[in-house]
């Protein structure tokens, strides 16, 4: 069965369960159930790969599948997983079904198409998602990298709120920006590499002897791209805009795995591809992300709208995940992508459950609550969970990866860890700031008794969600298992050894 | 080029340019199309002349013959008399326009003369079975393709042509009965228009009848004739009414018409 | 006196349709306009097949009064139609591509 | 649940070690006494309403099954040669990635049990008692279940064999703290002291994490066993930075200088709580880390004169602002803060003074415990306030209080033999131990702050219980229920005799001996008979001035003026005011600066600029967009001349 084109049935079921569902008569009613259905499917099938994948493994990447696409210009369609990538798809196939869910009535199913509209448009997105992590081919991702922007970018643009237009359009110009930069890499990249008919496969561009400054070059078009996806201080500016206006449940798959996109590129390509140039501008990259880190938890604390808020924690998240990424020793590297995950997970849950208040109350604007601990008790106390899992509390998912992150870190950059840490400060300031704004004092009068708590289907969204801070808060082992090898491996192709603790070096004693 | 075709070159070509200036410069259409006529005709003569009697043949009857005729049909169905104002309403159009125009010939024409033309060849090698034959041979058997994909496109541009010529009926026609009702229904005109006037020195429908209180109404015309203006002055028999009847000066003419018609 | 001289015939013959596409604002003469370039192309298309000595020239020459025929006919029922609708035939007037 | 074979140790002095076995027979089940109370708070957390009815009662129950199988453990323990009695429960792998590795695992030694001990009794205790002090509380349920979750992570806490697994229970106290501080969170202020509670002791975890990260890089583990092995082999800046960051951890949860700013406010939470975490068991976590991380203060004295230093501040810093508060609770938690103070002078005295320590926490958690009861019982009594200028002759209408808070009082005093005179006293003379300036100042320090904490704490006592009643008209003191009263009781004779029982004896220092090890005595720099008589005397002082003020004068029901120190005692010594204009009022601008730069530059200015100038360029090459087609032509023609003209000119 390895030989079982696994990954391109996993990428076609979301693809053509969209079409079927898109397909379906004007004001078909079931269309959500059968979204959910084949969401679920895709689940399963995830689930089933996961089973394929062999941790002890050697190779680099498994369950791979080459087929000539241009040949003329050595495109293939290749796609094939490492542990990160498959534990992104992984992310990505959980949090559908679950988005959908939350979805179920973001649109009303009137004598239109809309609704299958914009539950087919989600599973397109899914598919896309899955694309561009088990792409194993420069050319192919970006292709991915670039054709996922649409369905995200109608997601947003007709289906969001008041502000939707411009936030679509600037998520659609930055992303694109960022992929012009990287698409000239990528050709650029392809000249340098041996060409032929399989010359964009990434396994034939690593480890190429380009000269330094053409290779610095590169990663800059690279690191551009990745860096406004991710997204990074100062090229933030569209995710508050774009997660606030976009539904919920599109806002957690952009923000929650989409922009993962972003350091996993950096992992995969920055990295792999260019290691010289990684070192090189290693420096500038982790001051970017401190400076991602602690600006974006200050904004996040002088943030008056609640989604927008969430966004700005993001960025403070994925500055500790660049941080990780680049200080380049196994613990920080396997942290940052355990907070990838995590990270998904958090949002995912910070996002919908803001969304259940929102939704009650009418508004966005954080001093529109207060005492909503009082009307609704199960919301607010799931969502203090979720904002809980937000500020790294021990024994919630986001913890391990940030502690990871932090003591790896410091094994090489010392000084950016110690300043980075300080965003574990401000992230209790700005959850708790907001948990007290917005559940906390005197329960309103106009809500309190009226207002109804957790419907069933709402129950059900959510306690995947806790369900899985908790796993993933103590027991990660099976999640880390799966990423370290990967980690290893991309640390091998940088050069880099972990540096061994100084006391032992000191005394030369082993322990 | 031989001498009498040389000579045919030196009559027709100044006939063609001062064909194609008079469609730059003539103010009506129809002159226009009369113009590009002669330019048709003329190029027909020049394909001819130049051994390609079977262009030049088509020329004269699908161009001057079809196509022009087709010109000045629609010239007509829009009118004769519709002429071109002089003023220009675009700011610098005619200016740049010369210029550029003089640019072009300049530099186009630079271009062919900087170009060194091999000695020509001529069709007599390619023609030895008659010119038709040998043009049917190109079409039919080398470019028998791109020959239907050009049929292809003349079904289109005919069915084209129709859709757009041909005008949607909106609602259903008005018979009869449907004009007695939406009459019956407007509450106007129940017993129908009044009828043309009737008077001693003029009887035609082209003269309104007048209300009891003797001013004309156009409704008694019929409407045609109003559209096109062709309503006759009830007053040019008023003033001979006036005439004989001098004692009874009218306050207004038509107050004397009535006055007029009603001693009469 | 060369063959060439067709083709300076046909240059001006180009030029000066042009000029009326350009200068003339009634619809049907600046038709007339752009059937003068065909047929100053033509001209030159059929000079050029002439001086080579293949028939190719006069072929596309037929395939342009071809083309031009169904031009005609398309381009004269829009200028109908546009006609009908606003009574008029000036290309200025119909600035419809102006959103 | 498997069971590694580690070699988790107990490394202490060069000569003295204990090696941790793996834990067999009922110690291997010591993971029950977390799990047990853990399933009490997610029992009634997930059961919601259904649980509202017997709810509390298992949360109790579950309490009072952790201190049983604590005592089970105790008792397997007795049983083991005393090097032996170091045990090792290994529960699974949590993190591990390179060459970090920790495992979820438990240490069951003499000193984790001591807390064991004193957490699950006291705790217990305060879950009966808040059977009655909750009782007519619509969220009764929710508090129980905060209540399991505190023990759960308090456990987590002293149980852990790593710094991680430590630090899971360090930010799970800090949670429950956290919610039940808040628990009345319909008060916005409430919210607010929660808020300051967790963000403050957060500056305190940023400390540790920092010391872990530090420990990771030298020595590449974080559980105690390698920690302790390789504390010798590390530099000397490393162990200085370890052991002040650490001592930043403690100074957090503890309220220890300069991070004490938020225990007075924690006095919103419902007073159970206040008798609980911030009395008894969880502000004691400070003392606990440093003791537990006794290997690396041995190595760098430095850093245990910071920690020493650090006590000696708080406890008169506590002390004095003990004197000015009129609120009955926070007056408590002052003490709270200078009792703690007095610990951790113990542990910055290095190994002579952590069995001390340790002792006075126990029985501080004891008596500090029942006077928080006590005042609790006031309140329920007075409908909630807590101006003790509105209290006096409370003796008359509840003697069991009355009688329960005086055994209390006698106890922190120190009069003898009530247990404060055996744990503190001894903290005294320790404090004296030692060379050139030190013991001079850490003793006097000390022994001035009992005669303070003797004043404070008779003129509470006095305020509350004695002198005229000044009750507010509607005020009908009556005494609290049983549920109440018998953990009062029972807090009340372990005040009296814990001291006696577990000083003199020496039980408590034979049993802590194996962690610890047994110090050389060291000789005072005074006599001891004179320090205790020195401390007795100021007792009797501080005791007779607050007599003379508080119970003989009459005490106005307005708080008068004041001197200007006792306007900034009142005022924490203006601690947060310090915070406010220092930390709180910068950060405020920084945040709105940065909020106005993300706006202003980067959208408006960077983004805005590059789309604006996009947008007029676009703007520009519309204008030639007109519409009209005989423009669309000439640019045709103009673009034919120009490539016409471009290959002439090239030819």
């Amino acid at each position: 069965m390895t030989d079982f084109p696994w990954l391109t049935l996993l990428l076609l079921v979301p693809m053509v369960g969209a079409a079927v569902v898109a397909g379906m008569p004007r004001g078909f009613a079931r269309s959500r159930e059968l979204a959910m259905g084949i969401s679920l499917v895709t689940l399963l099938l995830g689930v089933l790969i996961a089973f394929q994948f062999d941790i002890g493994s050697s190779t680099q990447y498994q369950l791979s599948e080459v087929y000539p696409w241009i040949p003329q210009f050595g495109v293939s369609f290749a796609l094939g997983v490492d542990g990160i990538a498959l534990s992104m798809i992984l992310l990505g196939v959980v949090l559908v079904p679950i988005c959908l869910l939350a979805a179920w009535n973001d649109v009303p199913n009137g004598n239109n198409r809309r609704q299958q509209t914009y539950f087919a448009l989600m599973l397109v997105l899914e598919s896309m998602m899955i694309g561009v992590f088990a792409a194993t081919d420069v050319f192919l991702f970006y292709v991915f990298f670039e054709v996922m922007l649409i369905p995200v970018y109608f997601l947003i643009g007709s289906f969001g709120g008041a502000g939707r237009a411009k936030a679509a359009t600037s998520f659609l110009l930055y992303s694109l920006l960022g992929g012009l930069i990287m698409l000239v890499a990528v050709i650029a990249l392809y000249l340098q590499g041996p060409g032929g008919t399989e010359g964009f496969l990434i396994q034939n561009l690593t480890g190429l002897p380009i000269d330094a400054s053409t290779e610095r070059w590169l990663f800059a078009g690279f690191f551009i791209a990745f860096a406004i996806k991710a997204p990074m201080w100062p090229v933030h500016t569209w995710l508050p805009h774009a997660a606030s206006e976009a539904r919920p449940a599109t806002a957690v798959l952009l923000v929650g795995v989409l922009d993962k996109v972003g350091t996993f590129g950096m992992l995969r390509f920055c990295l792999q591809l260019f290691p010289e140039a990684s070192q090189w501008a290693t420096p500038l990259v982790m001051t970017l992300a401190v400076i991602s880190i602690l600006v974006g938890a200050m904004l996040a604390i002088g943030e008056t709208d609640m989604m927008r808020l969430i966004a700005y924690t993001s960025i403070s998240h994925f500055g500790f995940i660049v941080l990780g990424i680049f200080a380049l020793t196994t613990v920080s590297m396997t942290g940052s992508t355990l907070y990838m995950v995590n990270h998904g997970f958090t949002t995912a849950a910070l996002f919908l459950i803001a969304a259940m208040m929102i939704q009650r109350r009418g508004s966005r604007q954080i001093a529109d609550f207060g005492g909503w601990q009082r009307v609704t008790p199960l919301i607010a106390g799931s969502f203090l969970i979720a904002g809980l899992s937000g500020l790294a509390l021990p024994g919630l998912n986001s913890f391990v990866s940030e502690f990871m992150v932090i003591i790896g870190t410091f094994q090489t950059y010392p000084v950016y860890a110690v300043i980075g840490s300080m965003g574990v400060l401000l992230a209790a300031l700005y959850i708790l700031l907001m948990y007290k704004k917005v559940a906390t004092g005197p329960a309103p009068e106009e809500f309190a008794g009226t207002t109804p708590d957790m419907s069933m289907r709402e129950k059900f969204v959510v306690a995947p969600l806790i369900l899985a801070f908790l796993v993933l808060g103590f027991y990660p082992k099976p999640v880390t298992e799966l990423l370290e090898p990967a980690v290893q491996t991309t640390l091998q192709n940088v050069g880099v050894s972990n540096p061994a603790p100084t006391s032992v070096d000191a005394e030369g004693n082993e322990r | 080029m031989t001498g009498g075709e040389a000579t045919l070159f030196w009559v027709i070509a100044p006939a063609m340019v001062l064909g194609a200036l008079g469609l730059l410069f003539a103010h009506k259409a129809v002159h226009a199309a009369m113009s590009m006529a002669l330019v048709m005709v003329s190029m027909g003569v020049v394909y001819i002349a130049q051994q390609a009697e079977f262009v030049g043949v088509i020329q004269i009857f699908v161009y001057s013959g079809a196509v022009m005729m087709l010109f000045l049909f629609v010239v007509m169905l829009v009118g004769v008399d519709a002429s071109d104002s002089l003023v220009e309403t675009l700011k610098g159009q005619r200016l740049w326009a010369y210029l550029l125009a003089a640019a072009f010939v300049v530099v186009a024409m630079a271009g062919v003369a900087s170009v060194t033309f091999r000695e020509p060849v001529g069709l007599a090698a390619v023609q030895e079975e008659g010119t038709v034959t040998a043009l049917a041979r190109e079409i039919f058997e080398r470019q028998v393709f791109g020959f239907e994909i050009l049929a292809t496109l003349l079904v289109i541009s005919v069915m084209g042509a129709m859709v757009l010529a041909h005008h949607e009926r909106l609602r259903p026609v008005m018979n009869q009965r449907a004009t007695s009702n939406a009459t019956v229904r407007s509450m106007k005109w129940l017993a129908g228009k009044p009828n043309p006037g009737v008077y001693a020195r003029h009887n035609a429908a082209d003269t309104p009848a007048l209300l009891p209180d003797g001013t004309p109404t156009e409704e008694s015309v019929p409407r045609v004739l109003v559209a096109r203006g062709q309503v006759a002055s009830v007053t040019e028999y008023a003033a001979v009414t006036e005439s004989t009847d001098e004692g009874n000066a009218p306050n207004t003419d038509l107050e004397a018409d009535s006055e007029g018609e009603g001693q009469s | 006196m060369t063959l060439v001289a067709y083709i300076y015939l046909a240059t001006i013959l180009f030029t000066i349709g042009a000029l009326v596409v350009l200068t003339r604002r009634n619809t049907i003469v600046v038709f007339m306009g752009v059937e003068l370039m065909l047929n100053a192309t033509n001209l030159a298309l059929v000079t050029f097949s002439r001086m080579h000595g293949t028939l190719d020239g006069q072929v596309y020459a037929l395939f342009v009064m071809v083309v031009a025929a169904a031009e005609v006919v398309v381009g004269l029922a829009i200028i109908m139609s546009i006609f009908r609708a606003r009574r008029t035939a000036s290309v200025d007037d119909s600035n419809l591509l102006k959103l | 649940m498997s069971v590694f074979e580690t070699s988790a140790g107990i490394a202490l002095t060069e000569t003295h070690s204990v090696t941790a076995t793996a834990a067999d027979g009922f110690a291997s089940l010591g993971w029950l006494m977390i799990a047990l109370p853990l399933l009490g708070a997610a029992v009634l957390l997930i059961g919601g309403k259904a649980t509202n009815s017997w709810g509390p009662m298992f949360a109790t129950i579950m309490s009072w099954a952790a201190f049983a199988v604590g005592l089970g453990v105790i008792f397997q323990m007795t049983g083991l040669a005393a090097e032996e009695r170091s045990l090792s429960v290994q529960l699974w792998e949590w993190v591990s990635a390179g060459d970090l590795s920790v495992n979820v695992g438990l240490l069951l030694d003499p000193l984790s049990m001591v807390f064991v001990m004193l957490i699950t009794f006291v705790g217990s205790l305060i879950h009966v008692y808040s059977l009655g002090y909750m009782e007519h509380d619509p969220d009764k349920r929710r508090f129980f279940a905060y209540l399991n979750l505190f023990i759960a992570a308090m456990l987590i806490l002293v149980l852990a064999d790593s710094y991680l697994v430590l630090f899971v229970g360090w930010e799970g106290v800090g949670l429950a703290s956290y919610l039940l501080i808040g628990f009345w969170n319909w008060n916005p202020a409430y919210a607010t002291a929660a808020n300051k509670a967790f963000v403050v002791n957060r500056i305190g975890d940023l400390g540790l994490i920092t010391a872990m990260a530090i420990l990771f890089a030298t020595v590449g583990a974080l559980d105690y066993a390698t920690v302790n092995e390789s504390a010798s082999s590390m530099s000397q800046g490393a162990l200085l930075a370890v052991g002040l960051l650490l001592l930043l951890g403690a100074c957090g949860k503890s309220a220890q200088f300069p991070l004490q700013s938020w225990l007075g406010d924690a006095m919103a939470g419902p007073t159970p709580v206040s008798a609980l975490i911030h009395a008894a068991t969880m502000v004691t976590a400070g003392v606990y880390l440093i003791a537990r991380s006794q290997a690396i203060y041995i190595e760098t004295p430095d850093a245990r004169v910071v920690v020493a230093v650090v006590g000696a501040i708080t406890l008169v810093y506590g002390a004095i602002v003990g004197c000015a508060k009129d609120d009955i609770k926070k007056a408590l938690a002052a003490s709270t803060m200078s009792q703690i103070g007095y610990m951790m002078l113990a542990v910055g005295l290095g190994p002579i003074g952590y069995t001390f320590a340790i002792f006075h926490l126990v029985t501080h958690g004891f008596f500090k415990a029942g006077m928080f009861l006590g005042a609790g019982s006031v309140m329920h009594g007075m409908k909630n306030r807590v101006d003790m200028r509105r209290f006096g002759g409370l003796s008359r209408v509840m003697k069991v209080t009355w009688i329960t808070f005086m055994m209390g009082w006698l106890a922190i005093l120190g009069v003898p033999p009530f247990a404060g005179f055996y744990s503190k006293d001894k903290i005294i003379e320790t404090a004296f131990v030692g060379e050139g300036w030190q013991p001079w100042v850490f003793g006097f320090t000390a022994l001035i702050g009992a005669g303070i904490t003797a004043f404070y704490m008779s003129r509470l006592f006095f305020m509350t219980f004695q002198g005229k009643a000044r009750w507010e008209d509607d005020q009908h003191p009556h005494e609290s229920p049983k549920s109440m009263t018998v953990p009062m009781i029972i807090l009340a004779v372990g005040s009296v005799s814990l001291g006696f029982i577990l000083g003199p004896t020496g039980i408590l220092e034979n049993w802590l001996e194996p962690v610890f090890g047994h110090p050389e005595h060291h000789e005072p720099v005074l006599a001891i008979p004179l320090i205790i008589a020195l401390t007795l005397t100021l007792v009797a002082l501080g005791a007779l001035l607050a007599y003379f003020m508080y119970w003989k004068s009459e005490v106005a029901t307005e708080a008068p003026e004041g001197t200007a120190i006792t306007k900034a005692a009142r005022r924490d010594l203006l601690q947060d005011d310090f915070n406010e204009v220092f930390l709180r009022k910068p950060g405020e601008g920084m945040v709105t600066m940065l909020v106005a730069t993300d706006r202003d530059l980067i959208e408006g200015g960077m983004v805005g600029k590059t789309t604006g100038s996009l947008a007029g360029l676009s703007d520009l090459l519309r204008r030639t967009q007109n519409g009209f087609v005989r423009s669309y032509a000439m640019t045709m023609l103009a673009g034919i001349v120009v490539i016409l003209g471009a290959v002439w000119v090239m030819q």
